[in-house]
């Protein structure tokens, strides 16, 4: 069976975030004057093949943690409800 | 990152921050009394062994650096030289070698904006970097991952900041795959009057201090103290990574603010914010003033709130300056930098005395002798010993090994070992053209810059002899010294001075101190014989794990100088037709050689010799050659000997050759891949040959006739025949073959 | 050079980097070079504009997309709506596309690497204010610098960039050859460089302007600029 | 009050996604064989203020298809789950 999953990698809270600061310099030029605290991170989306969900879900969680990001500098959280 | 009070009976809070028993008992003689927790932190930092140099200090005392041209030597953000036309040239060397080992990309990337404000601080405008880096072998996937992430992050900051990378190096050993090291220079170009120096500028009393730039975070807490200044396996453990993330847009926001800034001419000093963030900018900045300063800490912008004194102050957030301002030009100056989109508030102001004390939220969270934290850290002579057995003794030397097996494909793999072969597939991943002044980027031995508005040419070089080093680091030291001073002379420029980065292990083991005294011995002798001051440079010791360390790695960054930049000598053969010389004698030397590693699987025996009588006059000759026009080509010989030295020449040129290695009467295999110093290969017109011999007799450097260039074909007497395209194959193809996936 | 009097500005946006580069091959070719200044409203009078490569406001998000937005670009917009010569280069065809100025987009090279080299491109229509002098066929060498430099476009897109030729450069042998081994980014149909439908604005990611001076590179781009500041002394003529 | 959202920017199908083939070609070589179709994307987290959660949405998807996407090579989707 196979099995969509999303992952999103985002920098660790305190780390400078220098493309979320140019977007949040660039929206009031624009005409948006009250969005902030933007954060650009990565959005991964991959098909595994797996017996069952469990199975495939922590593969995923393993391909993330370990080639997706680097702990030092990233999060990485599997989306909660896999695109069909 | 455990705020400093925290602290349990067996690691007391000072021992957290890096501090020894002894020093901490230093601080509360200083003081008079026990340190508050900013305090701590502060000394912590700046007394770390890399802000503070306190292993090295007394060896880093004993080079030359001296010279009609030096303007500024070491001691300063970068060193400058005097180039004539009123222009001055800044560079310096650095190593980011601790964050590169955990994070590649921003690691690499965060020390190439580092090294860049150090230049942007003397008031110059970064013009150059190159990139010396030591990994592990290539065979190893991690290996692979760590020097794609380092390639891609020093050219994801020095592309977009504008400044070409037009030279590096890079050499790989089993030793530098736990501790990869990446260092890299910067060299920048500013009128010789109007550079930013302790002594052209003056602060006054009541001036400010303006921090500009981005704001102040979280990030790099302990980067000197903790990263920096303790091997991996320690630092690793529990501390918070103390990697940051580079922004290259903002740093080309602060090159250009920065430099209209001197150009307006409204500064009394200019500090960038590197190691030990505020802290070290603002004591250092009153020091040099001979001044305390109050720092305010509420005023410094702050990207998190809640952040503690102690990490405001030792923050080391990327893409900061610091500007002392006349209270008088503080509009100029924040206009300037409103301009370039850059925050700009006063956080300091120098008051008299020397006291530096530092208030949060209306409290005085420190306050101590500026120069206590600047100029009056511990100092050690740590103890050295060489080891029990030299290690140049050990195993019998290649040079003698018994050799039999066939010439012609110990040749291919020595061409094609990584150490020697094309590194295209790291320097095509830099922008080596942006600003429009590179005549010569990768691929010629020295990289030749234009000085704008001049005739001039810069030509820049770095080297570094780890393997040799690893045998004897006296001799690694010596070597690398004179083959960037020959690196740059073979393209017809002057050596005029260097700058290093000084990579070792831990400084509290004996032989490590032993190799870093050594080499520092060979760096002072070297320089000495060859009229090339130091102008600065940069420590990088804990460079270690699981007790064993890098190769002792000094590596030279060379400044040369071409009085006009059309002169410039090619490295490989331009046309056919030409005679094809050896300057310089090839003596049995294959000890701590590529040949010897790669063909025979040894490394060890005595590293070649170098006699500095010899290369200066190779150099002179060199330079003497190309100002007269004389020369068609020149290329030094290195790694790999005469062999790989007609093969390089032949690969960049795209013309054959057919040479006979005459008049040496050695073993063949010895005469193709000895590495001895002091040598290179030159093609001239017939016309010049006459009066290069002439010249060459006069300085006293041997010289032969090898042969000619030209045809498709590459031909070393009943050694090699083969063909310029195979060759190419081969030494392009290596790195590819590795590090492409398939 | 002749000198032609054409005043060509050159606009520098936060992250730009080889504004400078371009003003000096204006200067190199015998113009006048003015530089502009991306929150200001006013052109200067200038016969001819340039879009300079860098990194404008580090490209972080997508390349050009917030230049693509700034203040100068409304007048860039009215100045080639007026049939004024606009020349976007690497980073400034990014934003040029960005700005629907251009059809089509760039995304990340093939080998996911920067790629600096030079490269040979063949003319491919001489209907441009950039390629007026030149002959479609002939090739020129000119230096690439860039990360980003693939370049893709929607089916419509593409049928119409290669239906009415609005092609400009494809990468190329030397000889002319148009070949999966001399593109260098992966970009579709080779194409290096397009222009709009009057073939007064155009963009490459090859970079013209460190291809005039023999002295730091090759000469493929001095046709370029001649073109340009003859096209452009036209137009201040009329 | 204010509101964060989550916008997933994500390449158009067809197009070539070299970031996506580079992760697809690296997963075999550290053991992982049964990953395919990977995508890689861009996530984007912004906070905006508003009267209520309809109009912050409309705001962030105006700011979605005008800034944070090209829709001649993205796609982009706001995400139905804010995270807190
Ligand atoms: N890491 C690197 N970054 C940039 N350029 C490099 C790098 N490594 C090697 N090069 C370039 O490749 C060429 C050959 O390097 P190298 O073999 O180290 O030269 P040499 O033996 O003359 O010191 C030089 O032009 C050098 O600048
Ligand atoms: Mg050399």
């Amino acid at each position: 069976m196979t099995f969509t999953f999303e992952v999103l990698v985002t920098l660790k809270a305190g780390l400078a975030d220098p493309a979320g600061k140019a977007v949040e310099a660039a929206l009031p030029t624009m005409g948006w004057t009250t969005v902030h605290d933007v954060h650009v991170g990565k959005h991964i989306k991959l098909t595994v093949e797996g017996p069952d969900e469990t199975a495939a879900r922590a593969q995923v969680e393993e391909i993330a943690q370990r080639l997706l990001s680097n702990p030092v500098i990233e999060n990485y959280r599997v989306l909660d409800q896999p695109e069909a | 990152m455990t705020p400093p009070e925290v602290g349990t009976a067996a690691s007391p809070p000072h021992r957290q921050l890096g501090l020894q028993d002894d020093e901490y008992e230093r601080i509360v003689a200083t003081l008079g009394r026990e340190p508050m927790p900013a305090e701590l932190a502060m000394y912590g930092a700046m007394w770390s062994e890399h802000c503070s140099y306190k292993s090295s200090k007394i060896y880093l005392k004993t080079l030359p650096t001296e010279g009609a041209a030096v303007l500024v030597g070491p001691g300063q953000d970068a060193g400058a030289v005097d180039v004539g036309d009123g222009v001055a040239v800044v560079f310096k060397m650095e190593s980011h070698s601790h964050p590169s080992a955990i994070e590649p990309y921003q690691g690499a990337a965060t020390g190439v904006g580092g090294i860049v404000r150090d230049i942007i601080s003397m008031g110059a405008r970064p013009v150059a970097l190159l990139d010396p880096l030591m990994f592990g072998p290539l065979t190893d996937a991690r290996n692979r991952w760590l020097l794609d992430g380092v390639v891609a992050g020093i050219g994801g900051y020095g592309n977009c900041i504008g400044v070409p990378t037009v030279g590096g190096e890079i050499h790989f050993a089993e030793p530098h795959s736990a501790n990869p090291t990446v260092d890299v220079m910067c060299v920048g170009i500013a009128q010789a009057d109007k550079l930013a120096t302790s002594a052209s500028l003056v602060a006054h009393e009541g001036s400010f201090m303006v921090l500009y730039g981005a704001s102040t975070g979280r990030d790099g807490i302990g980067g000197v103290s903790v990263l920096a200044s303790a091997t991996l396996d320690e630092s690793s453990q529990g501390s918070r990574p103390a990697v940051q993330i580079g922004d290259p847009f903002a740093e080309k926001l602060l090159i250009e603010a920065s430099l209209e800034l001197i150009e307006q001419g409204s500064l009394e000093g200019l500090q960038d914010l590197g190691g030990a963030g505020i802290t070290c900018a603002v004591s250092e900045s009153a020091a040099r003033a001979g001044m305390g300063a109050r720092l305010n800490l509420d005023a410094v912008p702050l990207r998190q709130s809640g952040m503690e004194p102690f990490e405001i102050l030792t923050s080391e957030s990327q893409e900061r300056m610091l500007a002392i301002v006349n209270p008088a030009q503080l509009t100029a100056v924040q206009e300037v930098c409103t301009k370039w989109g850059l925050d700009a508030v006063v956080i300091a102001e120098l008051v008299p005395g020397g006291m530096l004390t530092v208030t949060h939220r209306g409290e005085v969270v420190a306050d101590v002798p500026a120069r206590s934290l600047t100029d009056e850290g511990p100092e050690y002579d740590r103890p050295r010993e060489a080891p029990g057995t030299h290690p140049s003794a050990v195993g019998d030397d290649p040079t003698f090994a018994a050799f039999d097996a066939d010439i012609a494909a110990s040749f291919f793999s020595v061409l094609g070992s990584p150490n020697v072969a094309s590194k295209r597939w790291i320097h095509q991943r830099y922008d080596s053209v942006v600003q429009g002044q590179t005549v010569a980027g990768a691929g010629s031995d020295a990289a030749v810059v234009r000085v704008p508005g001049t005739m001039k040419g810069l030509a820049l070089a770095t080297d570094g002899k780890g393997r040799y080093g690893s045998l004897d680091p006296y001799l690694g030291s010596a070597h690398a010294v004179a083959e960037a001073a020959r690196n740059v002379a073979v393209t017809g420029a002057t050596p005029l001075a260097i700058t290093n980065c000084l990579n070792f292990g831990n400084p509290e083991r004996p032989e490590v101190m032993w190799q870093f005294s050594e080499a520092i011995r060979g760096m002072a002798d070297a320089c000495k014989a060859l009229g090339t001051p130091v102008t600065g440079g940069n420590v990088s010791f804990y460079n270690e794990s699981g007790g064993s360390a890098i190769w002792p790695t000094p590596v030279i960054g060379m400044l040369g100088l071409l009085a006009d930049y059309r002169m410039r000598v090619l490295t490989g053969f331009p046309r056919g037709g030409l005679a094809v010389y050896q300057l310089g004698e090839t003596f049995a030397e294959l000890g701590g050689g590529e040949f010897a590693e790669v063909v025979l699987g040894v490394v060890g025996g005595k590293p070649p010799a170098v006699e500095f009588d010899r290369e200066a006059a190779l150099i002179a000759l060199l330079v003497e050659a190309a100002g007269e026009d004389l020369l068609a080509s020149a290329h030094d010989c290195s790694d790999g000997g005469i062999a790989i030295a007609l093969a390089e020449a032949a690969i960049e040129g795209g013309h054959g050759f057919a040479v006979t290695l005459t008049g040496v009467d050695l073993p063949p295999h010895v005469a193709m891949f000895s590495e001895s110093a002091s040598r290179a290969v030159v093609s001239v017109e017939t016309a010049n040959e006459l009066r290069l011999r002439e010249l060459a007799a006069a300085r006293g450097v041997p010289i032969a006739r090898l042969g000619e260039t030209g045809g498709p074909r590459a031909v070393i007497e009943g050694m090699l025949d083969s063909t310029v395209d195979e060759l190419r194959a081969v030494y392009e193809g290596a790195l590819p073959a590795l590090l492409d996936p398939a | 050079m002749v000198s032609t009097g054409a005043r060509v500005g050159v606009v520098t946006f936060p992250g730009s980097l080889d504004d400078r580069d371009a003003l000096d091959a204006v200067t190199f070719m015998g113009g006048t070079g003015v530089a502009l200044w991306h929150a200001s409203h006013d052109l200067e009078g200038v016969d001819a504009v340039i879009l300079p490569g860098g990194f404008s406001y580090g490209d972080y998000l997508r390349c050009g997309a917030i230049a693509g937005k700034a203040a100068i670009m409304q007048e860039i917009r009215a100045f080639a709506e007026r049939g004024g010569p606009v020349l976007g280069i690497c980073n400034g065809f990014q934003i040029l596309c960005e700005s629907g100025l251009l059809p089509g987009a760039l995304i990340r090279n093939r080998s996911l690497q920067f790629i600096c080299k030079d490269v040979w491109l063949r003319v491919e229509s001489s209907q441009t204010a950039v390629t007026a002098g030149m002959e479609p066929g002939e090739t020129i060498e000119v230096p690439i610098k860039h990360g980003e430099g693939q370049f893709v476009a929607t089916a419509e897109q593409l049928e119409q960039i290669e239906g009415e030729g609005r092609v400009v450069f494809r990468y190329a042998t030397s000889a002319g050859l148009v070949d999966e081994t001399s593109n260098p980014n992966g970009s579709i149909g080779n194409i290096a460089g397009v222009r709009n439908d009057r073939g007064n604005v155009i963009g490459l990611m090859p970079h013209p302007e460190h291809a005039v001076d023999p002295d730091v590179g090759p000469t493929g781009g001095q046709g370029m600029f001649a073109s340009l500041l003859a096209t452009a002394l036209e137009g201040a003529l009329r």
